[in-house]
């Protein structure tokens, strides 16, 4: 017999902290095996962010920077602007890129930075405990909305990839998921069109992945992915929002 | 008096309701007491514990350097914090999962059979229960009845269909507990 | 809630509840451990009593939507931990400069930088001396048991609004993780908006909440105006408290969460006799200057104790001004000292003294 | 000939979340009563003898713990 | 003879310090106005923010509050929750509304608050001196573009009212100019109308109005206004992106 | 430009130039008055030569680009003034955590909140106690004329690098627009990326840029790590210049615009047979303890003048620790003492030496 | 008859910014030498008798330096 | 010897570049020099002022409290600065704007027709220039050949066509100076 799955080699032998069933793990790997892929590991400088994914820069067999909280795009400018020759990418929550780090992301989107974010979208913050972040949907409970998000209190949830889809410095802008293996195949399939943004110089990549976090949620992990797949897709239709190689897209190559 | 208990185990083990369990019936019993949790780098899972300190006078430190009792539920935490328990301290273990090594430990070791106790009275998941129980034994400042009342007041709706099981693996812990 | 039974609860918990119990009408705030209990709370609770709960999209944003609801009237708090305080500099320093009372509480985790969660002091120097810029002070207050977090926030919004000040509540995540028995206060109403709130001006006189002052003059007279005030709190508003200080020889000096196991470290260390008491600042900016200078007066040695590599020590040196040597043991970095640790350095000290 | 497969769990880094359990075409997986170090319940080969080597449960574990391998008919050779 | 142009009431008799011909001047006019015909002088709360118009709150006849760089939204949400009751406005620029204060304009309009924000864009930095804005046009010079702002350095005119338009909160949004009578009367209109998302409750009212730095742009005031007609417009198309009342907005009434 | 001859510069042009002749590879910032000639220069000049210019879309944007370039081993720098320098606080402490080189200017204007644009010294507290949260220091200097700033900024990369923490220099508001001669440094070129930088591992192993220590004790041992590097610049790095010292029985202490104005005070004072000297602290952190107790040897009574209403005079007292009165003079909110108000200041102290 | 317009300039508020100036259809208006008390040279009429009264001045000054007044036919006697 | 010069006037009246072509010239003669400008609180327009300090030694303040010479471009400036300026002090001023008012002013007071002598060379709007050619005839530091040459240096290409207008005001402003 002969192994046909193997851990990428972007990623180094640590054991993800993630809760049972977490889907960032899957996010990872897939990351991962784009840099392989692309052959980036050894030039990528990559860049954590404040959330559960914090540890990052533990995983990923690449240089990596910690960042502040929602400000992952900045550093990632920082970096890109005196290095250009490296690959630069950010892993960033719902709460970190789409609450506290929301002018960041669109100034770097604006400014067409020639940088590759992977945004999880998980409808809550996770590591301080479930809070409502801003991609909760509509009812959704969390520990700050106690009754459930709802229109009059809390607005409604904030959809990333249609806002960066007004910016032409955003290249490609994406929204997947990883629910299941063919939507695992979209997301790298979407990764990849968003590494060669940055490769090509054509500006701002972002895949927005919608993922669990099953403990904050209160479910299985299981039922989570059908949360995803029933509910959330429902406010955040999957798709490509924007893409600089409109050809490219339109095979779904 | 003043007595120090420090539960240690997983995260899923109910470590931290265990020690609100018996500060609430410090409280009950007119005690001083405090409650501090404390958690791994872990999100979920992992290693956690908490101290809870009891007392007739105000509590300086909640934090616990030198347990008086120490509730032991894995072996991760038998090898952090046997070592630190008082010489003249106790400490309880679930013998069903955790293999006391051999190292130079001077606290008084009572091995429970917890899970298989917890398991015999319905529901494994609640071995800590067993060892709190055998706890009261040596605890003179806690009653069994005041931890009962603590427990059901404490007990969330979820998990209302466990309390018997509970309150029975309180008892049995008590019971096997050599003084 | 019962209002007089003793109960257990989590130090951010009764924080929040005592918030709520004083008056508070407004919580906006940014999730960060280890005070997330508290806009838990706040979410759960404060609507339920009348007031308005909003989940802030930053640090930043919070601070500056209390300036505006505290301009506007409201009684109104934020709370945060150490790198989303550090984001509300700013506007902090705008706040005390328009004179707009509210309360912030700093639940401190270890820094710098993302540090981690565990506790720590070492945000002192930024809370009493200023960590926003120019000329201004909030009132720092910092409590060492759940009772007296609960007492002191009680207290703040009224403090607060006498002084037309931010209110700062120092404390750490030891204190906000922590369960004790607390006895709670009664439910307050708030006060209607005071005369120099925007509230519409009706018939009056507009009214204006600012802070810019672009004439060297009038901003100087706007900085000796606010420093007016801080001269008052002096007087009027230092907390300390004394435990066994009456003949101590050896003077610890601590705050808070340090200040409550340098206790059972003082009673072993004086069951051992040696001559040691504790001063605790509760308020540490007005910092208790004269009492501890009293206190240390029959001192051969002032240690002060901290969860920081020492900052606090400054202030102790400043209050003695030389007359006593000062020295100084720390933890930091999420490193609680333990009682066993803090005797060991009694002893050390003890033995060392001139 | 059928393509047989065969999964490798690593214990230690199984959380027991139950995700190739479920997505499993072959009802290969199930999760065991066995508990690792950390706690967590692990993951067990029901009937090991149905793995076609899809790696469908490698896909979905996010926590690489599974490591297919393949009896492969033609690409074997290669 | 009888008096036909009056100064508003909403307006105190304090001189404006703004530079000739800056059409700031025309535009605090056309907001007292509003004010004034909404009767709203006594119940509005009214926010300066940091730009030339800093010192708004000595200009507007009702309560104010001078908010820190950027967080005008921020500081009109704290008040608009509290009391629900009053009239909110801000008055911001381009820098303070689009490069600092972007996030919390983006949230604000998310979470659909209740207040109107006047919104001055000038294509650069008066108060500072010049400097680049997010919405200084390509090839435009500023004191930080000395050679003319370009995309690959500075990315594009950052397109804040096509941004809101992604957004469910923001009721209405529209983007005027004041460089004639006739475009004064389409920007009271819009004004009248965003001043109606709030009195009704259906969320955020922006009204995107370009406006003249003469002394920046180096310009004489009459040459200033030919710009934005010429140069301004084609880069920020004028119209109303987004109106919670769709009727009224094709009556053009 | 040529290099040698001497030049009418404004103080913030100069600084510039100097940082641009000092290296600097990248300037990530965003305009506040009165420092807007820094980034309008740079954004001339810096790309001529070879280097990156960037406006920000905020200030805290500006310093985490800085914690980005810096981390990937670039010469970096940012300048701002107060209410800007505020909103870095997270990210100081952050790049002091993580042990970046960097440089901040903070050309300091009137507060608190919005303030106004003139010139003050209000943000010594925030710059040598640490603004932001956690313990840390930056190593802050303080030039008082515009041929130091050049001096001073063209150093502070290297000090940067040195001690992989950054280097603040306060100024002012009157450094920044005065002019005044300068005879500029050659061009330096900046060295290659540091081996601790992330610029891709190649083959190497994985470079990590970070501030999060979750464990207690691994991050009371980083902050122990930067405290012991705090030590060394106490050693080395101290700065201050002595002004008629020796034998002075009055000492002023003043640093910055403040000390150069106080000369001239100063100056008038001796011709009239006062016996005063001053001592000028250029690092504020490191504080010269030693030196300024040398200075104060002879003194009766020690004066600090500040444009603050009184910050720096509390170092001066923990230097002096009670050995000689400290009293205090300040303008603050944009007001600029006059020699004369100093001269007279200088009268009334002696007139009431003890 | 013809309307008939009269323009009040307040010469204090006057910045000479020359946008009524510019506006102005009937070219009642032009910049004068004099110079306020703030150093800014103000607007002055050179054919008073051409204003109609229409406000164009008075709607495009940033300044409201300008009071436009009107001999209505109809309105006036309202 | 150290001789402070303040400049004062409105924003359009090149308050600033006067004191620059000052000081500039200062430098070239090998003095030691400060300039440092201050602003109201208008955007554009409204007061400014420069405060030029020439010397041998080091110069300690930039700020000026009680000027040597007072160049006074408006009236306002007149009020605020006229009565600062030292009794042994020249206050040089443009009669065509401003009107001395009869406080008690202590300094020297020359009047200058600038404008008209300003409009005479080709251009009112440098009457600035007529004003620092009057200052020249008694500020002994400073020569007109090293004012002119800074004048050169510093004139923009915008304003390149003004140069002999300005050159020729600052003769005419030494020439009418009674020293
Ligand atoms: C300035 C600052 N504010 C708040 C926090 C606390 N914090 C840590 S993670 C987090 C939210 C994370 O949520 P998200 O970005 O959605 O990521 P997730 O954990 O869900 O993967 C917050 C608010 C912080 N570390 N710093
Ligand atoms: C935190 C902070 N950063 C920077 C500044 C300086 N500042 C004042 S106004 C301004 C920009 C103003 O531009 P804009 O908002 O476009 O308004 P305009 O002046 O053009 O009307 C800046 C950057 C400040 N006051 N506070
Ligand atoms: S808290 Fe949620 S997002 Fe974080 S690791 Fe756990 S499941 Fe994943
Ligand atoms: S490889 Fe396929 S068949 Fe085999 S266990 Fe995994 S999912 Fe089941
Ligand atoms: S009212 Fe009309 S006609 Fe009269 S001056 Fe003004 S613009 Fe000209
Ligand atoms: S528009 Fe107004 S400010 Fe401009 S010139 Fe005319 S009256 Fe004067």
């Amino acid at each position: 017999m002969r192994q046909v799955t193997a851990k990428p080699k972007a990623l180094t032998n640590a054991p993800f902290h993630y809760c049972p069933g977490c889907t960032h793990g899957i996010i990872h790997r897939l990351l991962a095996e784009t840099l392989d892929e692309f052959g980036l590991t050894e030039n990528a400088i990559g860049i954590a962010s404040v959330g559960c994914s914090v540890f990052a820069y533990d995983y990923f067999n690449c240089d990596m920077q910690q960042a502040a909280h929602g400000r992952a795009p900045a550093v990632a400018t920082g970096i890109k602007r005196v290095r250009p020759q490296n690959f630069v990418f950010t892993y960033q929550g719902d709460g970190d890129l789409g609450s506290i780090g929301i002018g960041e992301t669109i100034h770097a989107a604006n400014r067409g930075e020639n940088i590759t974010i992977i945004f999880v979208n998980n409808a809550v913050y996770g590591m301080t405990g479930g809070q409502m972040a801003p991609t909760t949907l509509l009812g959704q409970k969390s520990s700050t909305t106690p009754t459930g998000r709802s229109i009059g209190e809390h607005g409604y949830p904030l959809p990333v990839s249609e806002l960066l889809q007004a910016l032409p410095g955003a290249a490609y802008v994406a929204r997947t998921t990883v629910t299941s293996p063919s939507q695992i195949r979209i997301t790298k399939r979407a990764l990849a069109q968003a590494f060669q943004a940055q490769i090509q110089g054509r500006g701002l990549g972002l895949v927005e992945i919608l993922s669990t976090c099953p403990v904050n949620w209160h479910m299985d992990p299981v039922e989570a992915l059908t949360f995803i797949n029933e509910e959330m897709v429902a406010q955040f239709p999957l798709g490509v929002f924007k893409d600089f190689d409109e050809e490219v897209a339109r095979d779904g190559k | 008096m003043e007595n120090s208990v420090l539960i240690a185990g997983f995260g899923g083990q109910g470590v931290l309701f265990t020690g609100r369990v018996l500060a609430e019936a410090g409280l009950l019993l007119g005690h001083e007491v405090t409650w501090y949790p404390s958690y791994g780098p872990e999100q979920r899972g992992g290693t956690c514990n908490c101290s809870v300190v009891i007392g007739d006078e105000p509590i300086g430190s909640p934090v616990i350097d030198a347990p008086d009792y120490l509730l032991v539920l894995n072996q991760p935490s038998w090898a952090r914090f046997a070592p630190t328990a008082k010489a003249n301290g106790r400490i309880i273990y679930n013998e069903n999962i955790v293999k006391p090594d051999a190292g130079p430990i001077a606290a008084g070791k009572v091995p429970i059979k917890a899970t298989r106790l917890a398991g015999k009275a319905g529901d494994e998941r609640v071995a800590n229960m067993v060892l709190l129980g055998a706890l009261l034994r040596s605890l003179e400042s806690i009653t069994m009845a005041a931890a009962k009342e603590a427990l059901r007041d404490l007990i969330s709706p979820k998990y209302a269909d466990l309390l018997e099981i509970d309150l029975d693996c309180l008892d049995l812990g008590y019971a096997k507990a050599a003084v | 809630m019962t209002t007089n039974a003793a109960k257990l609860m989590k130090g951010n918990e009764a924080i929040a509840e005592a918030a709520i119990r004083a008056g508070c009408q407004a919580y906006f705030g940014y999730p960060i451990t280890p005070q997330n209990e508290i806009p838990d709370y706040m979410a759960k609770w404060l609507p339920k009593a009348g007031g308005v709960f909003l989940q802030a999209e930053s640090e930043l944003a919070a601070i500056n939507m209390v300036y505006g609801a505290a301009g506007a009237g409201s009684r109104v708090m934020t709370s945060s931990s150490s790198p989303g305080i550090s984001l509300m500099q700013e506007g902090l320093s705008y706040i005390a400069c328009a004179e707009l009372p509210c309360v912030v509480i700093n639940m401190v985790r270890s820094g710098p930088g993302l540090g981690g969660i565990l506790p720590a002091q070492s945000d002192y120097f930024q809370a009493v001396k200023g960590g926003g810029h120019g000329d201004y002070k909030l009132l720092v207050l910092a409590p060492a048991t759940v009772q007296e977090a609960v007492d002191i926030t009680y207290a703040s919004f009224q403090l607060a609004e006498k002084y037309r000040n931010p209110v700062m509540i120092l404390g750490d995540g030891l204190l906000g993780q922590m369960m004790e028995s607390v006895t709670l206060p009664k439910v307050e109403s708030p006060p209607s908006p005071p005369d120099w709130a925007t509230t519409g001006r009706q018939k009056g006189k507009p009214r204006i909440i600012n802070s810019l002052y672009i004439e060297g003059d009038v901003m100087e007279k706007r900085n000796q105006h606010i420093f007016a005030k801080y001269a008052h709190m002096a007087e009027d508003e230092v907390r300390f408290e004394k435990y066994h200080t009456d003949g101590a020889r050896l003077l610890v000096a601590a705050y808070g969460s340090t200040a409550r196991i340098a206790k059972t470290a003082i009673d072993r260390a004086r069951a051992e006799g040696i001559p040691v008491g504790l001063f605790r600042p509760i308020s540490l900016y007005p910092f208790p200057n004269d009492a501890l200078r009293k206190a240390a007066a029959e001192a051969r040695v002032v240690l002060t104790l901290e969860m920081s590599m020492g900052q606090m020590v400054d202030d102790v040196r400043l209050s003695l001004e030389g007359r006593v040597p000062v020295v100084f043991y720390g933890r930091t970095g999420g490193v609680v000292p333990t009682p066993k640790e803090i005797l060991k350095e009694l002893h050390r000290v003890w033995e060392n003294r001139a | 000939m059928r393509i047989k497969g065969r999964v490798d769990v690593e214990p230690e880094l199984c959380k027991g979340c139950g995700l190739c359990v479920a997505f499993c075409p072959r009802k290969v997986l199930a999760l065991a009563d066995e508990v690792n170090s950390k706690g967590y319940r692990i993951v067990a080969q029901v009937k090991p003898e149905e793995c076609n080597g899809c790696t469908i449960c490698a896909q979905m574990c996010p926590d690489i713990a599974l490591t297919v391998w393949r009896s492969g008919r033609s690409k074997e050779a290669v």
